[in-house]
């Protein structure tokens, strides 16, 4: 295990991860989207879904689209070419599951994952079966190729563990806004603010984006009032992306429509920016 | 580096194990690998008491060590059968089931999740969480439910909730991922008892340590029945549970034995299938060999063998046997076996359907499919006596979960010892 | 008269017993009487040692005597349950089975026929035959077959022929005629291992002897896990094997014991089925309480208690449990019934119903819907406290064998404890 | 138990059993049928059967019978109603199971069956289900009324178990042909020889009639020929009603073929007759 912690700013040559930049000024909106999705203009920041056959931490949402992806015959390269191709200019993170990291290539080990995705304009990484005991090789190789490792803290997460887990995280800290798997629901757990404030107590100067279950207007506000730097926003713009598929819809139009929700979504960060604003006065 | 601390372990087995689970469940699993270092290493609060006692009282617990007079003569060497068939629930899975109930309830949990393939673990589960008056629920895939109706029955009846799972294939696998969903959501109040010995640790571990009775009794009942430690040991392995659990003694002298219990060979035979060959195009493995043809990766919490594609996606595995029908394989297992200590070995579908009526029809004890693979794996042997004198096969189970599957699997083949099974199909007997 | 001599007998139980049967049988009765006074009663050539070891090895002795928890809570005394749902076959017809076969091989016979009404008996003879390597047929009633096909499955798996008795009703009293016009033709080489304790000496002796190791142990394990005799032993009687096989140590004190065995209170729980009322014009007692409302007969080889309308013809029986679904009972039991020291209760099949599944959701032990009785009698006593402090319930088999039978005798009740029931019939599960 | 063995020919006065008559002179032929059933002309002796529930030593044919004349209502009470209407003048047998003897009446035992039946004409009883172990009872009933209790010997019954058998006799011995049950079968066992041979070692005086299987011309004359001073027919003429019923046939037709086959094996007697007496010469 990789005991140097690597703040996001000190990273090797070679290009840097743009992640930092995401969430400078304004809340951020960092959509989570399936590999071969339509793609998303007005995001700050970009989680982008590697499907791996066990998503053992995402709701149905989230797991229909896993299985759409790889029954469309969504593979590791075909991932990689896919984000080699995407024309945005915001950070990208590779959010999937620790196996296909580690199969990567011929060496055992997430080192040849990692400079491929590199490589192809990945900045960094969410792995949500990894916690911080497992991470060290991945850290490593991250902190080689001068990509990010985002952690992920729950709402079990104890102080002293978000410490451990602070000291070791880089570009962003997602902050799990409820128990449970991905998936849209209509209200932000209390706790959320609790892992807010429980964060800022360490002093940390890493972003904190919140995600599961962020699906309206209300809960983006809410949540960068309690002191998020951004939200994600995953399973509620899957879901439009299904629902175009169920029904057939042009891309165009739920291309349309995730914009739409995008920009309510963010418009509700924005809303809770000048609340937290205020309420710090 | 104390016994006590070998004992206690970091959870690695050479370059397998690990906890690879989600960061809401590591404070459960920290809460728990506490939980099993103090009750169960330690026996705090009088825990393993209490479990030995349930154990015995409940479980039914020693299981016996039998000859089998007809398959000693037919293989030319003492055959023995350990039986936890006879083990409450029908299976060694109760051990393990029970323990952990007990231990959730130890720890202050109200509520039990689990997952099951054949059924089998969500019938213990269901039965230890009845017994110790704690509400549970069970994640099945949706094809293990229509091929384990009885087994389906049974949890319905002791009061569990049976919850369906449609995604996938709906075998094992699925029922899994479901119940860790479940337990993510919910781990403040629930305890996950999961059914072999897969997972993050203190799981392997403490799965293994629930089965232990199963080894120490053989090793009792060998010298009891004929004054000297058995020349091999022989049990299936889909998990493992059953495997390690009967291993576990002959794995190590920590009992300061005189003997040495490393003589002992061990054989886990595996789920052959139909073949043991891969379709990567489809991602399905026609067999649930993982020890045999899988490769390393991180499954369910853990780092093991798994059957998995060149980019790391788990393939379908298939087995006659809902029991062994498991991509993945304790990472305790898959270390053994690396070290040289395990053979791994397997038997395909049609040799374990013959084994099954063999067994039933030699011995007048009819095993699980499961089981049937250990006993498949004496009759493939070229020549059994190179196994020694002295063979204990472990009887994980019994056939009883098994009757309608292993009709339907028999009508469609060509065994030299089925039964008729004309008057199975209405005609003769309705 | 010597000790033995007693216990030897005549095959009389006061005004009950005898050997009603027809004259080609008598000289395998004599045969059979001899081999019981020389193998049973006086251990000839080890024949009770290697019973024992089979016991044990094969069997799973000794089953468990275990503390039910909730139901102890439930009814403020400490219930105890005899676990012979344990027992190899899932009930305590092994014993017998296994001891008639036993026998039947060390007197040289060649081949095995039983009878079977829910099955049990049949399953375990079949078992035990495979185990002995004996061939062996079972005659099963037409309606029994469709009632208990997890059951003929497991005979002919075990490899016996499964004969269907299509005569009358189609339950256990044709198969029982059936089975005896099969041994009179074959009595030479043949012998008949009748289910339990009923037919003609020495039969009901015999098989409460190979029974007899269930009371022995609960005398045994009383004293070692509340240290003393309970007060009470509660059992159902169908035949009254099980009954018998529990309260044999209690009957009499001829070990030598200091403690006075005749204190116990036992109850035999009849099926009281729907009514105790009769048909006397259809000639049918929608009930199998033969002790309760009985009358003394003759019937299948015995003078005993029996279901008849006044002319003398026997009555179809009904209960909800194919197993206590007879019109007869052991000619003993009738004795120590008329004698005071059995109390003779009986409970309706709604009360078994509801014991199955409260032992299921409370204890996490599926009961049989036969045992299911014995249970029931707890729940149905004004005041349990009454039987004592501790009592023991006799937990005869397992519910594997009901599990279908169970829910749709349910299905059609309102019951208060039975689980959702959509879930079994496709909408929920399948 | 009734230690005092009976002969036959010790019969008390108030009605004395017809049955030795039967065995005079030329083979009997001695039918059993249901009450109920045609009757038949033609016999030395009838055996009346009185249908139980368990027929144990019944083969199909007459478990058939009892099941039909169960049906049909056929009671205790009707059974003697038919047996004192019975317009033959031939010794009656009634035979059936203990049961019904042992029930009938206010007090327990066989004395009021027994005594009924006396009343109505019966001459004697064949009980297939009581052993000489337990027939004391019945047998001290049928001396008090004059009634014969007639025993069967079986070709496993041994020779020491013979003597007593034979000692405890009266009327006749039912010499089953063969192990089993009843019903109709083409040969007769070659044990049949054997039990007469038997028998007739006891030097006892009692009239053998033998049974089990007998349906045709040839099995009579050998059992004759071997000894036998009788034939009893069973299954073969039940089979004949049943067909009758089947094919709801006219009772008078059914009547001729019993009559026919009657005589055939009566002829088959008469032959063996002559066999035996030049195999004696
Ligand atoms: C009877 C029996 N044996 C073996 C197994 C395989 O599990 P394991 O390899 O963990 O022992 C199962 C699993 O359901 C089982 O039911
Ligand atoms: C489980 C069980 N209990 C009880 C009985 C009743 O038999 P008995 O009264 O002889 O014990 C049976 C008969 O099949 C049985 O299967």
């Amino acid at each position: 295990m990789n005991g140097d912690p690597t703040p996001s700013t000190l990273l090797p040559d070679g290009g840097e991860s743009r992640i930092p930049d995401a969430f400078d000024g304004e809340p951020a909106f960092v959509p989570y989207l399936a590999a071969g999705d339509p793609s998303y203009a007005g995001a700050d920041c970009i989680e982008l879904g590697l499907p791996f056959s066990e998503p053992i931490a995402e709701g149905p949402t989230i797991q229909q689209a896993v299985v759409r992806a790889m029954e469309g015959g969504m593979t590791v390269e075909r991932y990689f070419e896919f984000v080699s191709e995407l024309d945005v200019d915001v950070p990208l993170v590779c959010m999937t599951y620790y196996n296909l990291i580690y199969r990567y290539g011929d060496a055992a080990g997430p080192e040849p994952f990692v400079e491929r995705a590199a490589r192809e304009g990945i900045d960094g990484f969410v792995v949500p079966d990894l916690p911080v005991e497992e991470a060290g090789p991945l850290r490593a190789a991250c902190d080689e190729h001068g990509r990010d490792l985002v952690s992920i803290v729950a709402p079990t997460t104890a102080d002293e563990r978000l410490r451990r887990l602070v000291d070791r995280s880089s570009g962003y800290l997602y902050i799990q806004a409820r128990l449970g798997v991905t998936g849209a629901r209509t209200s932000v757990s209390g706790r959320t603010a609790e892992s807010l404030a429980r964060v800022a107590e360490t002093g940390t100067d890493l972003p904190r984006a919140v995600g599961f279950g962020i699906s309206s207007f209300e809960q983006a506000r809410d949540v960068i009032a309690a002191g998020a730097d951004g939200v994600i926003v995953g399973s509620a713009l899957v879901d439009v992306v299904a629902e175009g598929h169920e029904e057939d819809r042009p891309v165009e139009e739920t291309a349309a429509r995730l914009e739409d929700l995008g920009r309510e979504l963010t418009e509700g960060a924005l809303a809770g920016a000048e609340t937290g604003a205020s309420q710090a006065d | 580096m104390s016994e006590h601390q070998q004992r206690r372990g970091d959870g690695k087995f050479g370059r397998y194990g690990g906890q690879y689970v989600p960061e809401a469940l590591m404070p459960a699993i920290e809460e728990l690998t506490d939980a099993y270092e103090r009750y169960v290493l330690e026996n705090g609060d009088g825990f393993m008491d209490e479990f030995r006692r349930r154990l015995r009282d409940f479980g039914g617990r020693p299981t016996p060590l039998g000859r089998a007079d007809q398959l000693s003569e037919r293989y030319g060497i003492e055959v023995y059968l350990k039986r936890e068939d006879l083990l409450h629930g029908g299976a060694h899975k109760l051990n393990n089931a029970l323990g952990q109930c007990l231990l959730a309830k130890y720890m202050g949990k109200e509520r039990i999740v689990a997952e099951t393939g054949a059924g089998q673990h969500g019938t213990a589960t269901a039965m230890a969480a009845a017994h110790l008056d704690m509400p549970c629920e069970i994640y099945m895939g949706r094809r293990d439910i229509n091929r384990q109706r009885p087994n389906v029955f049974r949890m319905r009846i002791n009061g569990a909730e049976v919850n369906p799972v449609d995604v996938g294939r709906g075998t094992l696998k699925e029922a899994i991922n479901e119940t860790m969903r479940d337990w993510a959501t919910t781990v403040e109040t629930t305890h996950y008892v999961i059914g072999s010995i897969v997972g993050p640790h203190p799981f392997p571990s403490m799965v293994r340590d629930f089965h232990r009775p199963m080894s120490a009794e053989t090793k009792r009942q060998s010298r009891e029945q004929f004054g000297r430690l058995p020349d091999a040991v022989v049990a299936c392995a889909g998990g493992g549970s059953n495997t390690m659990g009967i291993f576990s003694e002959f794995t190590d002298s920590r009992d300061g034995d005189d003997e040495d219990v490393t003589d002992v060979d061990l054989y886990a035979v595996e789920a052959g299938g139909s073949t043991l060959d891969v379709d990567e195009e489809r991602g399905v493995a026609p067999n649930s060999a993982s020890l045999s043809t899988g490769s390393e990766g991180v499954l369910h919490g853990a780092r093991t063998k798994v059957l998995q594609d060149t980019d790391g996606q788990i393939m379908e595995s298939h087995s006659v046997s809902s029991g062994l029908d498991y991509a993945g394989v304790g990472p305790e297992l898959a270390h053994l076996v690396d070290e040289g200590r395990v053979d791994a070995v397997n038997v395909d579908d049609d040799a374990a359907l013959e084994a099954f009526h063999r067994l039933s029809q030699a011995e007048g004890i009819i095993p699980a499919l499961e089981t049937a693979h250990a006993l498949a794996f004496l009759e493939e042997h070229e020549n059994p006596a190179e196994l020694g004198e002295y063979v204990v096969v472990n009887v994980s189970g019994r056939g009883d979960k098994d009757l309608e599957a292993a009709m339907e699997e028999t009508a469609g083949r060509n065994l030299a010892n089925a039964p008729e099974m004309d008057v199975f199909e209405g005609e003769g007997l309705q």
